[in-house]
């Protein structure tokens, strides 16, 4: 139906709501410890033989581990780079998804179906079968070791699901908002950045914070198309940490957990816009 | 940019690979040699283990801008140099007034010949070494390993090793269910062709039919199949290596380090990470002799890409880091025994300060040694016998099936590789 | 406003896919000029040992872990799509997996399944003596044994379902409020709402996302496959086909041979898909949707 | 008579603002109650408070002799059509209409059939399987409709659902509504702002105001004794005139006694007499002519203003001055302060 | 009078379902066409094929002189109100109103005191910063209405623009739009289903009916002169009886002159007076009363059924038995066959 309310619906359930904490508390029972872990493993000191006994705090506590790993990876740096690479990535992988997203949803049916067909098969194709393609096409372009290479994937919207997504949410929009614009004249840039847009405020922080992530922790991007320490992005210099003594688990550790907690951040503003579009019921 | 002309002001761009502390060499290499020749300009390209280093090595290739050199070990150099990717170092060598070819260990030379031309020239000639806790012998009052040890030796030592938690020696085959576990192993092994040939080879037997031109696994002989037999045994009849669960919990190097496992066959790279140890002595043994002293070569040798465009700045970084300096630098790191003879004998090699007090084992052994065969299609060879041969030892597959299945399996890789 | 898309698609995948795959019918090792080859590497894989194996683990993973990871991922989405007290804790905790960087997360897992020293069995282990579960049974031996690996791979897969969540979420917080209050009003059961209205209204969405996570289960068992068991335990218990590519690709430099598993895997994916389809059509019918 | 629903104190909230004031309602068992009041009165939220879409911020909500205020929607057993229709975008017609049925576990054959019939009743027979994307305004508004009756609740909560259809569809579908509401002895409560379907569908009628109710009665005592001057403009179209009791007009007749307070007279523009002989003079402002009947908006002297409905056939012209009467018979009285009608 | 809006000859599917045949109509420039049918006639496809939303498979429209049936929606100048509101659920009201003039790059300041002026024009001023989401049924038709009125285009269409709101506001905004209009001196279309509303409003009604232009005229002449017994049933509450010409009932007066074929005698409710002495007898099937009025339904000797109006006051019982009468002048003679009207 056109133009009715949206969101959840405020039925006074005591007993549902009950239920749905006990669900939240067995879902952050399921999926918050080996996150623990992974802190508690990175507070370990270096060096020492792996307990026998499950040890949620570590004895001793210890934060050699974030020392050593910073100082060997070069967290710092490529802290930097990763941060760079995301700060230009992800407000143009999810502008291009959003875009794309809205111009499948009101261009004629027919280029639709060619362009989601191409999307459903790009996304068949594995990550494996196009480095070295696209290693060649970036060398001709002169911009193998810098950095664009593990931007450009934003012109894709990072991952062409995401251009689906946002087609599905703007095709659910009611009709008649997109006949109202019409009638006010709006090109369909203003159509999408005025009324679309704000609609489907979830879906682009929700794949925001997916963008952010896969940009985030892209791997074999940054393996083959950059050669200078300088531009090591996080999960390279992770990879090298990866290749530490078992003993200096902890170090890996803590460079795992340095390199999770910005996802994180985003992870959770997103999830604050989902909830602060809990407060307010549209129609 | 990538491509760069062949403007000698672009830097030299080394690929190399290795865990952090072992890049950090390399960095401290580079930096020592533009310390020493203004103008110089290395850039390091680093990966992170080997894996990285081939996909990084072939899609540059591919691409058109491979690196300028790179480090390669000669049990998987074969395929590059098979494809004519590597530059011919020979007039470069005979016209070097700085290298001087004898001042190398013939047997690593030798590795990187393809063809008949020298292809690489090797950083290191290491080779198989028994690592072992001297406290832990002490302690249990079993005699430590000495050179021309036997195989018996070993069996009997490592099973005089294998404790539980209150000393007592205890048989670690029944360790699944059983009532308790060993807490100490007698030996660590890695179950794979590297650790296997020199074991035949002292034997009497062969890995493969023909060294230059391989076309199968000879495991069948009698002598090869009596030491893979043995090898077997360790953990199906001795149980005195670790299962494979246990391997899989703690590999045989952490367990060395936790000071629970008496003896471990492996290279000179385990000395780096070895150092750390504080709470017991540890010393080398050479390997346990079948009839006699054979090792096996490991050798890294740095190449020149054919495809460089800087192939003169090139040369003379390999000069640098093959020459005294270069070597010392490396082999400060304790990981690698240097293959400039004159190095390897000098204090920055045999360091009586460093552990192991023994470190004159690899030198010992490299008149012994052999190496593998190069074949192009050497690594997927080694990938798959590793699969059977761990299946053999922890599962206990039947001899004759594991030695048909090597065979049988590897022939067709044999077919496809190409030989220097 | 589809330009940059396009340009995208065409240029970052359509051309690199195309190139590699005309590779399939070359004989290609990256480092020489590639030369034709015809069929041959078809007829080469067929024979291949290896490849059949990752071809059969690939299917099995994808046959149970996408229904896995999609169920899950609804059950997640519309247990937690409501507010009630801890809601936007357990939120944030479900996607906390999938935020790991995914090297990170292989190492993680590599650490809980370690089976003696693992937080997963040691906690299996609580309640038994000699290393034994409470039950008497031996824990999994997640890395040794072929089918508990097959299982700590899925399991892995599991926990990164994040983005399929996200998704759901936005999806179903976006469907018409009143719509569930008249169902409300009819009594209708939760199951019946499930049935008859929430999944119909999500169908467009689940179908998308279940695609993708079948032709993506060819991807996302790659790194817990490269860094968590590397294919083993032997001979090949977690190699798919994906570290099969990867592997021939890069590590032995077969890429003409890679490419054209690539291409079978593409086209068993395009399989898979249309079975999809066919399905959702029928179900479609149904609901007529 | 037993109880069908009751509504006792009830105030409802959203936020923090409070939109229905201790609603009292009482309606028995098979009566049609119709909800009256202007836009933003809350008769919506009567509803909704009925259903158990909106919890009750006081009192308690009774369906059937039960105490239903802590009970869930479903478990009210009531039928509802939403002024928005809320009609299921993914089902058809006919699905829609048989849904509540199906799921109540209904033999899909029966309920189909049943749907089938329901649409029949509301002249949608031949929409049955599109969706109602694909359906036109009034088109909807009868699935909602169907949806709703085909089940046979406690209680029939209708929002609104005859306000996109046509009169002559209206007029029909006000009977078809009657006559189900007599064949099932339904409780009825049917919120609807057309007071022709106030008066003539209900057998009582409950006036809301800003989330009160103003007064509750027979559509004939809503009509004759409406109990505010509010109610008397609200109910009636054009809305009854009021003059200061003390103003320009003096109807005809015996005069009541009144008190002192100020009063207001009201009397409706049927009650309005043109040119009689010595009525008060007045200018014609405006005609508006329906059909028969035609409203003349009258000026008095004062600037007062009067409608009177007069004959199409006669009605006057525009800046006519006519003569215009009332009888005290025809008039209301109201304070003028409150607004409450005037206890003669 | 030059011309406002022109469609010519328009047909228009959805699908393959036909559901405008070759409509013509005209609205010369300030008129204000009221567009009347029964609920699935076709009037807001009308609208939308005029706004551009609907892509006509015949015929022309023209706008303002213009030919823009090529033209896409936002440069036809036109604004619209949708049946459903179509408001924008992230906007609040006054977002909502001032959107179309701030798009067209109206200062922000302009606008928003524009659209709180519009606002307070349909009584929403209170309602500035909720979103439609917390608005009431009547309250969003407002929004949605003001939305519509803010511009100043060359043609207003409004879909149902009253529907939701009751008696009392309906005749208030209906006089802001006639005053409205005559002030800006628009052209409007305005759908409806209500008659007094058309009645009321219109220069000009059109009738629909299954996607045909059953008649245009002005309100007299619809009401009047109804072209086919389907207007004129159409128009009305209750609608007019028809009998059959030579049936029961025997108009007085003077007979015209009747030709061979069967023809259908109509006569309005208002026109049939009771309790003549010599009329023809009817049973009182049921009286409805409504204020002042009362309808009686009436059944004739051959099962015909009659309506008629009668004062409230003077209403017969049920079941009584009463005698009625027409007069010729007052009837109106249709071909029993096609429904057109019988030209005497
Ligand atoms: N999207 C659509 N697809 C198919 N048929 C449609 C669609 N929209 C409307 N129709 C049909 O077209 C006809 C005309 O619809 P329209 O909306 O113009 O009616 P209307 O006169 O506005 O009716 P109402 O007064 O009920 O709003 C109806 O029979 C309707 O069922
Ligand atoms: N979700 C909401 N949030 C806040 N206020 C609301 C909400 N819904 C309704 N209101 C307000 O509550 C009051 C009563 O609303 P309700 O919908 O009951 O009115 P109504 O009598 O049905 O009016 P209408 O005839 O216009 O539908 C209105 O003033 C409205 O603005
Ligand atoms: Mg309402
Ligand atoms: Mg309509």
């Amino acid at each position: 139906m056109r133009g009715r309310a949206r969101g959840p619906s405020p039925l006074p359930e005591r007993a549902a709501r009950l239920w749905r904490t006990l669900g939240a508390a067995f879902v952050l029972l399921v999926f918050v410890p080996p996150l623990l872990l992974l802190v508690s493993g990175s507070l370990t000191e270096p060096g020492l033989p792996p307990s026998p006994t499950p040890q949620l705090v570590p004895d001793p506590l210890s934060t050699t581990g974030y020392e050593r790993a910073v100082d060997l990876g070069g967290l710092l740096r490529a802290s930097l780079n990763s941060v760079l690479v995301a700060v230009l990535a992800v407000p143009l992988s999810v502008l291009v998804a959003a875009l794309a997203g809205f111009a499948l949803a009101r261009i004629a049916p027919r280029a639709t179906t060619v362009v989601v067909a191409a999307s459903l098969v790009a996304l068949m194709v594995p990550a494996t079968a196009l480095l070295v393609p696209r290693f060649a096409i970036f060398r001709l372009l002169g911009l193998t070791d810098t950095l664009v290479p593990l931007i450009a994937p934003a012109l894709l919207g990072t991952s062409p699901l995401y251009v689906l997504v946002y087609y599905l949410a703007f095709r659910a929009l009611p009709a008649d908002l997109y006949d109202a614009c019409l009638v006010e004249d709006l090109s369909p840039l203003r159509t999408w950045w005025r009324v679309a847009l704000p609609l489907v405020r979830p879906v682009t922080a929700g794949l925001t914070a997916l963008t952010f992530v896969l940009t985030w922790s892209n791997f074999l991007d940054p393996l083959i198309y950059v050669y200078d320490r300088e531009l090591f992005t996080l999960p390279l210099a992770l990879r090298s940490l990866s290749l530490l003594d078992p003993t200096n688990f902890p170090v890996f550790l803590a460079g795992a957990v340095i390199a999770t907690v910005p996802a994180l951040v985003v992870f959770a503003l997103a999830q604050r816009r989902f909830l602060r579009h809990d407060d307010r019921s549209e129609g | 940019g990538s491509g760069g002309g062949s403007a000698s002001g672009d830097p030299v761009r080394l690929l190399v690979f290795g865990a952090p502390e072992e890049l950090g060499a390399y960095r401290t290499l580079a930096e020592a040699y533009q310390q020493a020749r203004t103008g110089e300009r290395i850039q390091l390209i680093e990966a992170s283990d080997r894996k990285d280093l081939l996909a990084r090595l072939a899609t540059s290739v591919a691409g058109g801008a491979p690196p300028d050199l790179f480090l390669m070990n000669y049990r998987f150099y074969g395929q590059f140099a098979a494809k004519g990717v590597v530059e011919p170092l020979d007039e470069r060598i005979a016209a070097s007034s700085v290298l001087d070819p004898a001042d190398y260990y013939p047997v690593a030379m030798e590795a990187f010949r393809w063809g008949g031309a020298q292809l690489c020239l090797p950083q290191n000639v290491s080779s198989l070494a028994v690592y072992y806790n001297r406290t832990l012998f002490t302690r249990y009052g079993v005699p430590e390993p000495t050179a021309g040890w036997t195989w018996n030796d070993l069996v009997s030592t490592a099973t005089l090793m294998t404790r539980d938690d209150r000393g007592l020696v205890i048989k670690g085959t029944e360790a699944e269910g059983a009532a308790r576990l060993p807490a100490v192993h007698g030996l660590g092994v890695e179950p794979s062709i590297i650790r296997l040939a020199p074991l035949v080879w002292s034997n009497g037997g062969e890995i493969v039919d023909d060294p230059d031109r391989p076309t199968r696994l000879t495991l069948d002989s009698p002598a090869a199949r009596e030491a893979l037999r043995n090898l077997i045994d360790l953990r199906q009849a001795y149980g005195v290596v670790p299962s494979d669960a246990e391997v899989e919990a703690e590999d045989d190097e952490s367990r060395f380090l936790n000071g629970r496992l008496a003896m471990l066959m492996t290279s000179r790279r385990a000395t780096t990470n070895f150092r750390t140890i504080t709470g017991f002595e540890w010393d080398v043994a050479p390997l346990p002799v079948y009839r006699q002293p054979v090792g096996v070569l490991h050798s890294d040798a740095y190449c020149m890409t054919r495809g460089s465009r800087n192939k003169d700045a090139a040369w003379r970084f390999m000069e640098y880091a093959m020459g005294e300096e270069g070597q010392r630098i490396i082999a400060a790191t304790g990981r690698t025994v240097p293959s400039h003879m004159g190095v390897s004998r000098s204090p920055a090699f045999l360091d009586p300060d460093q552990p192991p007090r023994n470190s004159q084992v690899f030198l010992d052994a490299i008149p012994t040694v052999r190496a593998l065969p190069t074949v192009s299609t050497w690594p997927e060879i080694e990938d798959l016998s590793y699969g059977i041969l761990e299946n053999a030892v922890h599962r206990g597959d039947k001899i004759d099936d594991v030695i048909r299945e090597l065979d049988v399996k590897s022939r067709p890789m044999f077919a496809r590789g190409e030989n220097g | 406003m589809l330009t940059p898309y396009l340009i995208g698609l065409v240029g970052l995948v359509m051309v690199p896919a195309l190139v590699t795959l005309g590779m399939s019918v070359t004989d290609y090792d990256l480092l020489r000029p590639p030369t034709w080859a015809g069929l041959d590497n078809f007829a080469a894989l067929l024979d291949d040992p290896i490849f059949r194996v990752a071809l059969l683990n690939s299917v099995v993973f994808a046959l149970v872990a996408v229904p896995l990871r999609v169920l899950l991922a609804l059950g997640l989405a519309l247990l937690l799509h409501r507010r009630a007290a801890g809601v936007g804790t357990a939120r944030t905790a479900a996607l906390l997996p999938t935020a790991v960087p995914e090297i990170a997360y292989g190492l993680l897992w590599l650490w809980l399944f370690n089976p003696l020293y693992g937080p997963i069995n040691q906690l299996l282990r609580v309640g038994g003596e000699n290393g034994l579960t409470a039950f008497g049974r031996t824990p999994p031996q997640w890395l040794t044994d072929p089918t508990s690996a097959r299982a700590g791979i899925i399991l892995m897969s599991l926990f990164t379902m994040g983005e399929t969540f996200v998704v759901l979420l936005a999806a179903r917080r976006a469907l018409p409020r009143d719509v569930y209050e008249m169902a409300a009003i009819e009594d209708a059961t939760g199951w019946d709402v499930f049935r008859r209205i929430t999944l119909p209204l999500l169908a467009p969405v689940l179908a998308l996302l279940a695609v993708r996570d079948a032709v993506a289960s060819l991807h996302f068992t790659f790194v817990p496959a490269f860094v968590v068991t590397d294919g083993g335990p032997p001979p090949y218990a977690t190699t798919y086909l994906s570290l099969f590519v990867y592997q021939t690709g890069f590590e032995y430099l077969r890429y003409g041979y890679a490419a054209a598993a690539t291409l079978v895997m593409m086209l068993l994916t395009v399989a898979a898909v249309l079975v999809q389809w066919r399905l959702i059509r029928r179900y479609r019918r149904f609901y007529q949707l | 008579m037993s109880e069908g629903l009751v509504l006792d104190g009830v105030s409802a909230a959203y936020r923090d603002a409070t939109v229905l004031h201790e609603v009292d309602l009482t309606v028995a068992r098979g009566e049609l109650l119709v909800v009256l009041g202007p836009s933003g009165a809350g008769k919506s939220t009567v509803l909704r408070v009925v259903a158990g879409l909106e919890p009750v911020t006081a009192g308690r909500v009774r369906i059937a002799d039960r105490d239903v205020t802590d009970e869930r929607p479903g478990r009210r057993n009531v039928s509802m059509v939403f002024q928005s229709y809320a009609l299921f975008p993914h089902l058809t017609v006919v699905e829609n209409i048989a849904f509540g049925l199906e799921v109540r576990d209904t033999p899909r054959r029966v309920a189909r059939e049943r749907a089938r019939a329901a649409a029949e009743t509301v002249g949608c027979a031949g929409l049955l399987d599109r969706r109602p994307g694909q359906l036109s305004g009034g088109e909807r508004q009868r699935v909602a409709l169907a949806r709703a009756l085909v089940r046979e609740p406690d209680v029939f909560l209708l929002d609104e659902p005859l306000s996109n259809l046509d009169l002559a569809l209206r007029a029909e579908m006000r009977t078809e509504l009657r006559a189900l509401h007599d064949r099932l002895g339904a409780t009825m409560v049917h919120v609807t702002h057309d007071q022709t379907e106030a008066l003539v569908l209900a057998d009582r009628i409950a006036v809301l105001r800003d989330g009160r109710v103003e007064q509750v009665g027979t559509p004939d005592e809503i009509w004759r004794t409406p109990a505010s001057s509010f109610v008397a403009r609200f109910v009636g179209s054009p809305a009854m005139n009021l003059l200061p009791a003390d103003g320009p007009l003096r109807p005809r007749g015996d005069a009541p006694t009144l008190g002192e307070e100020p009063l207001e007279i009201g009397f409706r523009p049927e009650a309005v007499t043109l040119d009689a002989a010595e009525g008060t003079p007045a200018t014609v402002d405006r005609v508006e002519v329906i059909g028969e009947d035609a409203f003349a908006y009258l000026r008095l002297a004062a600037g007062h203003q009067v409608v009177a409905r007069v004959p199409a056939a006669r009605r006057p012209e525009r800046d006519a001055t006519v003569r215009l009467d009332v009888r005290w018979a025809d008039t209301h009285l109201f304070h003028a302060a409150t607004g409450r009608r005037y206890q003669l």
